[in-house]
């Protein structure tokens, strides 16, 4: 149903020319993919070297020695503060905040995208705009507002509090993504479903949630990194014990007047990376998956 | 009794175009609704009115006695089959049927005979599991058909439900919809462009032309009786022949005089009509004028014509001749001996004749 | 039972460590730590969380602040007085009198110093001195004769990171040995606008414009210990930074004065940097005890040895003894007492010792424009005034 | 009641995020503006004190620079991540066996926080350690790629690591968007005689509009935000010459203890974005409509 | 000549599923071949074959002498109206018609000409600036036809172009796709459901069930000789009477027994079949059983039949009988005398009739 790609048929007449074109198509998405993989290859190739090379050697060649101890130490030695145990006691945190954050955002988004998409009334469109000019208004400028609201909550330095802070901040661009993705469904679905006596949420639930497989990957892998990622809220709306794995990480690589360890930073920030990762390898492939799937025709 | 549906001078735009015109119509439980008219002339957006999926600009929709005009679509109690069908395409087909009874707590066993019950009238039996965008056109409208059939609504609406089956299964089905029909006494509003449809259906006709409702009436009564010329020309097919003539007063009758083209003009006596303007429209559809001989009555008179044009048609034969600066078509058997270039006896029956007035359009007797 | 929880910045191994043993002696003195560490862009990240734990009402116990924020802090009013403490440990004799006011607030004592960098250093490798026959200069003008013989050699003559506060390191190095000492503290400690725009001021730019010279072409954003490593490996010659330098060679296995040689940048006086905790209001008696064991302990004997033996810099208290200390710690602790004695014991602005974090920020600025640019000196200190003027 | 419920929904529905979004949104836009008319410090005070944060910021060399780069970094990382985003999604598009893999691959700079990243990036393009170094070892001498270290330039280098990091998720959207478009308008174009090419540029992608709108928004926050990106890469130099409002805000408010100035630079910076972004979202949601 | 369309041994599978099975249908130059066939037969599939849309599963397809297997829609130099419209949705209508010719690099001049032409045609002129969200189904798809139009390809391919179309818009379409048929001597695939369309525009017709050809013929062919059960019962409307029957040699001809319910059997002599199985299906269409008196001819045999039904429809007016356990309808005039629960005297045309095998239901005679 979705499967539009155009190439579909090949001339024998036209092998030569096709041969050539996907030729051309490979040798272009290997370059691409080159480019992407760069930093990657530094990254690793730094992170399995010794300190002792990474100070002698150039910086971005293959490691005479392959060691994985920076990797081991990163994840339970680095030195994040005076526990010297890694990443480990973060990671945790930054799960335990990242997974409710992304799933409420995700929800409120979804519901708010498709009141606006489908179910329009006056002013919705302002509404609209109004979320979305929302979300250019830089992080720096709400910490400090924003540490009072949490104060006065009564949720300041704690998990709920920064789940808090991160869905506000996501809605935005979670009902942009839902939006946008069921703006293009025909109107005629929710008229049928209104008919056959399905109130809104009962369309939102069976009709629509079903289709938007492909959205919704697309948002919880940005919202996940997002918040996965983030260290500004991190860091200021956290106290010791509740601070999520970016801190950590930058704990173990921004010292000003420490020794600067290279390797375990690299392999702190890969390991940092990883659940994202996984999130795109997992995700991706429903992404694709839901795309054929559900075709938005009656 | 109460009307079932009462529409009351509504008026419907998109943006600053008016769509509809003071619509009035009202229709009884157990009516049969037809709705025709051109393409684009309104009929989808008169039923998303009465659906309630849009908004109407002004006017008044009462359903079962009672003001809908504010009431949400589910609280209508109405069943709709769509034009573009609108099948919710995450389901199955059997998902997308029994999905209205599932909605509204209707026990499993209740739903499953139902979706048995409507998947055999409909042949599609063999398809439950598919998903929509496994079927092939006209499936999707049965699918679409069946989501309607499961219910047991005040009223039913139907947007050209039949438009993609092929002759057969079309005359299956229509039968199925004339039999739901009687046998729930339901009311239903019915856009189709098939005329036999629209007459075999319907216990009222709407023709609507522009947004605004040209006539309202029983399908003899459109049929034999159009109100105006547009009427007259829109139903019917091949289309009345609609000529000019000249109506002079001829004792206790009228004289009809109709101009040819090399040859002298066609006379005929009306002995119903009266009081006609000089100018007239006069219309006759094709199967009143029938080959002399094949056709009796008081009314029937005959002359001979020039045939242009012969067109074997399965049953039926059409012959096309000239008469009034226009082409005027005859429906005769398929064993006429009529043959293109040759004058033949054709009998008229002014029992059938329309007079229209050739300014305005409407209807003189 | 004594709490508390402490933001600071120090994350990396070696400072850890160090800070550990604060922790330590705050444990067997039946203490709780509770460790909020915060690392990143010299404290900015850490000052950043500290601004929103206030605002939320949820200050942390003791924080790692330095230089004039200290006092601003205190303005805000948000800062706990330790004069208890102070007094009954006798801070005030032990401390030199410069370091001693950075912890005073209105007289009362708000916060206490745990180390003194010295931030003024010049780096040499040893043997790439011997082989081009050049010894560590003591005048700008045989800094500048060394540069160019290595220069003619093919060695990059002075190891450099392109990064703001770098740039405003080697700055007031230049700065303190071209305006002397009085200048010096007229020109950034009390923003005397007739020294900011004094010849002797262009005459500071013109060697930085030397300077620029002296450094490679790929000095752009280089992090300060892989300038180090450029010097450790020969690379370059010279390089002018803190005493957390010390750390990388020896953490490469350099030995000082045989491998390496430290030596005060040209001129006379001391340049400090020196960090320390301030405590702030908090609420809960167990918390303000802590915040008194804690002050205790951090100008105690024993943790201002050991943790400026593992962190490279010397101790505050000028009574700790230095026997275990290198021999640059005791370069550095002597120039420190004369330069006491003599009023050259002078904050580092490049380090936040010496001005608001506004103003400092506008030299930076300046600063790191004309070393990165072809403005010319003259340029530069109208523009050096400007920023002042404009960020009061 | 159940019938006013009902018709009203949809706008309780949305009403919690839009009433968060007044608050914390609006409301602290409303904040900003108040708190840079002050002379909020290190932590904002109230006495409203006129314009003198705004005189202080036009004042400042190091503001302008910052806009201009926000101007040049903006336009370019919008449009070349775009393209390139778009580019790459059409390539994807062509039943690639490896598509899998390609796409985590492109997608995975996402995953990578930039503290770290930015460290490879710069070595990277460090001309002393990186791809200069490595051509000229390859026997072009007079091979230069050393953008990172040149005021000038720098500013393009920083573009360059940002497209790395967000053209993937772009590509994201525009695959999404690409395979969602009817497969039979695509058939019927192809019978039409249509090429590819065009089917792709006059079809498929004016289609796409909303997604579209997701990308530019995506990417305009992202232009308007970069902060890791230049801190990580550069730290805002060779002097300042990488900086940008939101790195200049950062070090106002929170290095410089200059709180005033922050809000008022990000005042202007909000304005510039409104004047930007309103009229975009105007015409974007207009044709929406009809 | 070489055919235009050859397409040989042609499978086509869904999964596992055999949509189309051992296709062979050639046509050539300037030939009309409507495919018609019960929903979800595969006549879209086949149509999406041709196009090269769909990859098919063996068999080849040649256009204009050559194999086009393995060519790519575009190269096949091919026009086609989509069942589903595919409209390009953010073009306005004019775009959307001119689009091709625009690619194709066709001067502006000549877009504008034919865009009017077409235009006109179709009556959507006063559409052309509106997008395709803003029109309805019928308008939709009158754009549809306009792409293709405009177009002057090798092949027209029409996937059901007219079934939203009211009946008289749907005259002068089909008329309009007669003349260009006839003009430009285009070669044309359509697929319709309506057997007028189907009978006066095809010169050639495929009828299919479940994926195979059933009978390849002239509309003449297929409508007076079906060469199945399927075929008889499919073409036509109302379908063609099939009655059991038991045939005996008698002379020269055969005599046709009828078993009736409640009376004698019906006894008929038919003077051309020979050799016929004893048991047989007769099949005879409705019109041409006729009343009594109305049709004249030597096989025309008359005989008293019960009137169950009487359905008047405009024109005609249906009656149905019991005839060999199976209802019978006969076409009369509008003007019959039938009534129900009535004996009426039938004229049964037996030099109309055909005979099936009830077992195979092949054609017999
Ligand atoms: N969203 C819209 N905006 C503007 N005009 C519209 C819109 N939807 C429909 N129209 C116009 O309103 C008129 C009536 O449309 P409607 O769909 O009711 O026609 P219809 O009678 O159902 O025609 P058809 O038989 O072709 O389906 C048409 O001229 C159509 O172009
Ligand atoms: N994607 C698909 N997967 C599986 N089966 C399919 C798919 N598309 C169509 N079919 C099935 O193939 C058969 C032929 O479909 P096709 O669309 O060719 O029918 P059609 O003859 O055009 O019918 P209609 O007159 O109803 O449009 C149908 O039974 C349909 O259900
Ligand atoms: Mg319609
Ligand atoms: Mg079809």
């Amino acid at each position: 149903m979705t499967d539009i790609a155009l190439n579909t048929t090949h001339g024998p007449s036209r092998n030569w020319g096709k041969l050539a074109l996907r030729w051309l198509l490979f040798t272009l998405l290997g370059i691409f993919a080159l480019f992407y993989l760069m930093p990657l290859f530094v990254m690793v190739t730094t992170s399995l070297k010794s300190l002792e090379e990474i100070r002698t050697g150039s910086l971005v060649a293959f490691p005479r020695e392959v060691t994985f101890e920076a990797w081991r130490t990163a994840w339970s030695g680095a030195c994040t503060g005076i526990q010297c145990e890694g990443l480990r006691p973060y990671f945790w945190n930054s799960v335990i905040l990242a997974i409710p954050a992304v799933a409420i955002s995700t929800i409120l988004g979804a519901i708010n995208g498709y009141v606006i998409a489908q179910w329009k009334f006056k002013g919705a469109n302002l509404i609209f705009s109004l979320m979305l000019f929302g979300c250019f208004i830089p992080f720096q400028v709400v910490l400090l507002p924003m540490a009072r609201m949490l104060g006065i909550m009564g949720i300041a330095g704690t998990i709920p509090g920064l789940i808090f802070v991160h869905v506000i901040y996501g809605i935005g661009f979670t009902t942009l993504f839902f939006r946008n993705y069921y703006v293009s469904i025909p109107q005629e679905l929710v008229k049928a479903a209104k008919v056959d006596g399905a109130g809104f949420f009962r369309i939102f639930w069976s009709i629509f949630l079903p289709l938007s497989l492909p959205i919704i990957v697309v948002t919880v892998i940005w919202q996940f990194t997002q918040i996965w990622n983030d260290f500004l809220f991190g860091v200021s709306f956290s106290q010791a014990g509740t601070q999520p794995i970016t801190v950590a990480l930058n704990n173990i690589v921004n010292s000003t007047t420490g020794v600067k360890e290279y390797n375990v930073d690299m392999a702190a920030a890969i390991i940092a990376a990883l659940p994202t990762l996984l999130v795109y390898v997992v995700a991706g492939k429903y992404f694709i998956r839901g795309l054929t799937a559900g075709s938005v025709k009656g | 009794m109460a009307p079932i549906l009462d529409i009351k001078n509504l008026y419907k735009n998109y943006g600053s175009v008016e769509i509809l015109k003071d619509i009035n119509v009202a229709i009884e439980p157990g009516d049969f609704l037809v709705l025709v008219g051109p393409s684009g002339c309104g009929k989808s957006t008169l039923l998303n009115c009465i659906a309630g999926l849009e908004p109407i600009t002004s006017g008044s929709i009462d359903i079962g006695g009672r003001n809908m005009t504010e009431v949400s679509p589910k609280d209508r109690d109405i069943a709709m089959v769509f034009q573009s069908y609108a099948l919710y395409p995450t389901m199955s087909v059997a998902k997308n049927i029994t999905f209205g009874m599932k909605v509204r707590g209707v026990d499993q066993a209740t739903q499953d005979q139902k979706l048995q019950e409507v998947a055999q009238q409909l042949q599609i039996e063999q398809l439950l599991h598919r998903r929509p965008g496994q079927l092939s056109g006209g499936q999707r409208q049965r699918v679409a058909m069946g989501r309607a059939l499961v219910r047991d609504p005040k009223l039913f609406l139907f947007d050209e439900p039949l438009s993609n089956l092929d002759a057969k299964l079309r005359v299956e089905m229509r039968t199925e919809i004339k039999k739901l029909h009687q046998n729930l006494n339901a009311s239903m509003v019915y856009v189709t462009h098939d005329q036999i449809e629209a007459m075999t259906l319907a216990t009222k006709i709407v023709v609507l032309k522009g947004g605004v409702v040209q006539q309202i009436g029983s399908p003899a009564e459109i049929y034999n009786r159009p109100a105006n010329l547009f009427v007259a020309d829109f139903m019917g097919s091949p289309a009345m022949n609609l000529i000019p003539a000249r109506a002079t007063k001829n004792g206790a009758g009228t004289q009809i005089e109709i101009t040819r083209e090399g040859a002298e003009p066609l006379v005929l006596t009306d002995t119903h009509a009266h009081d006609l303007p000089e100018d007239v429209i006069l219309g006759l559809r094709p199967e009143d004028i029938a080959e002399a001989g094949f056709r009796a009555g008081e009314d029937v008179q005959t002359a001979d014509c020039m045939i242009e044009m012969v067109e074997p048609a399965g049953a039926d034969t059409f012959v096309v001749s000239h008469l009034g600066g226009k082409q005027v078509t005859a429906r005769l058997h398929a064993e006429t001996s009529a043959l293109p270039g040759k004058n033949l006896s054709l009998a008229f029956d002014l029992g059938k004749v329309s007079y229209f007035a050739p300014d305005n359009g409407e209807r003189l007797n | 039972e004594p709490q508390a929880e402490v933001l600071h910045w120090w994350t990396s191994g070696g400072e850890a460590k160090s800070v550990a043993v604060l922790q330590n002696e705050f444990a067997e003195n039946g203490g709780t730590w509770t460790d909020m560490p915060v690392a990143g862009g010299g404290g900015d990240a850490a000052m950043t969380a500290l601004r929103a734990r206030v605002l939320s009402g949820n200050a942390p116990t003791a924080v790692q602040l330095k230089g004039p924020a200290i006092q601003e802090w205190y303005e805000e009013g948000v800062l706990a007085d330790i004069s208890a403490v102070a007094e009954a440990e006798g801070w005030a004799d032990v401390l030199p009198a410069s370091i001693a006011g950075h912890m005073m607030c209105e007289g009362t004592w708000c916060a206490a110093p745990v180390n003194v960098h010295r931030v003024d250093w010049i780096w040499a490798n040893a043997d790439v001195l011997k082989a081009n026959g050049i010894e560590m200069p003591t005048t700008w003008d045989e800094f500048n004769a060394a540069a160019d013989k290595l220069a003619a050699a093919g060695i990059t003559p002075l190891a450099h990171g392109g990064q703001a506060w770098q740039d405003a390191t080697v700055f007031e190095a230049v700065a303190l040995g071209t305006l002397g000492a009085d200048g010096f503290k007229k020109a950034f400690v009390d923003l005397d606008m007739d020294t900011l725009k004094s010849d002797k001021m262009v005459a500071v730019f013109d060697q930085m414009r030397k300077m620029r010279g002296y450094v490679d072409d790929n000095f752009s954003g280089r992090d300060w210990n892989l300038a180090t490593a450029m010097v450790m490996n020969g690379e370059a010659g010279f390089q002018i930074m803190g005493d957390w330098a010390k750390g990388e060679f020896l953490a490469a296995g350099k030995a000082p004065g045989e491998d390496f040689l430290c030596a005060s940048v040209p001129g006379d006086g001391f340049l400090y940097n020196v960090d320390s905790f301030a405590m702030f209001n908090v609420d809960g008696d167990d918390k303000k005890a802590g915040q008194d064991l804690l002050s205790k302990l951090i100008v105690g004997q024993n943790f201002q040895k050991v943790f400026n033996l593992n962190k490279g810099s010397i101790p505050a208290r000028v009574d700790v003894a230095l026997d275990e200390f290198d021999s640059c710690a005791h370069l550095s602790a002597k120039d420190m007492s004369e330069s006491s004695d003599n009023g050259s014991l002078l904050p580092s602005y490049a380090h936040g010792m010496a001005l608001r974090g506004a103003q400092s920020g506008a030299i930076t600025d300046v600063v790191t424009a004309h070393f990165n640019s072809d403005m010319s000196s003259a340029d530069a200190v109208n523009q050096l005034a400007d920023a002042v003027a404009n960020s009061m | 009641m159940t019938e006013w419920l009902e018709r009203h929904i949809p706008k309780m529905v949305l009403a919690p995020s839009f009433i968060a979004i007044l608050v914390f949104v609006y409301g602290f836009i409303a904040w900003t503006a108040w708190v840079s008319l002050t002379r909020s410090r290190l932590l904002p005070k109230y006495e409203i004190d006129g314009l003198i944060q705004y005189e202080r910021l036009f004042a400042s060399p190091r503001f302008d620079t910052a806009m201009m780069n926000l101007f040049i970094f903006g336009t370019l990382f919008i449009i070349i991540s775009m393209v390139l985003g778009l580019l790459i999604a059409i390539l994807l598009d062509q039943k690639i066996r490896t598509e899998g893999v390609l796409r985590t691959i492109y997608l995975y700079p996402m995953a990578l926080s930039m503290i770290v990243t930015g460290t490879a990036w710069k070595w990277i393009m460090n001309p002393g350690l990186g791809i200069e170094k490595m051509v000229r070892d390859w026997g072009f001498e007079n091979f230069s790629f050393n953008w990172v270290v040149d005021p000038d330039m720098a500013i393009y280098a920083v573009v360059i690591a940002g497209v790395w990091q967000a053209s993937g998720f772009v590509m994201a959207l525009f695959l999404a968007g690409l395979r969602s478009v009817d497969g039979e308008i695509i058939k019927a174009a192809q019978v039409d005689g249509i090429p590819s090419w065009r089917i792709y540029s006059a079809i498929i992608i004016p289609s796409m509009a909303p997604i579209f709108l997701s990308a530019f928004i995506v990417l305009a926050h992202l232009a308007i935000k970069s902060f890791d990106l230049v801190i990580a890469l550069t730290g805002g130099g060779p002097g300042y010459a990488t900086d940008l409002p939101a790195t200049y805000m950062y070090a106002m408010a929170f290095s410089r203890g200059d709180i005033g100035q922050a809000a008022s630079s990000a005042m202007v910076m909000m304005a510039v974005v409104f004047a930007i972004i309103v009229p975009y979202l105007y015409s974007e949601l207009r044709t929406k409509h009809d």
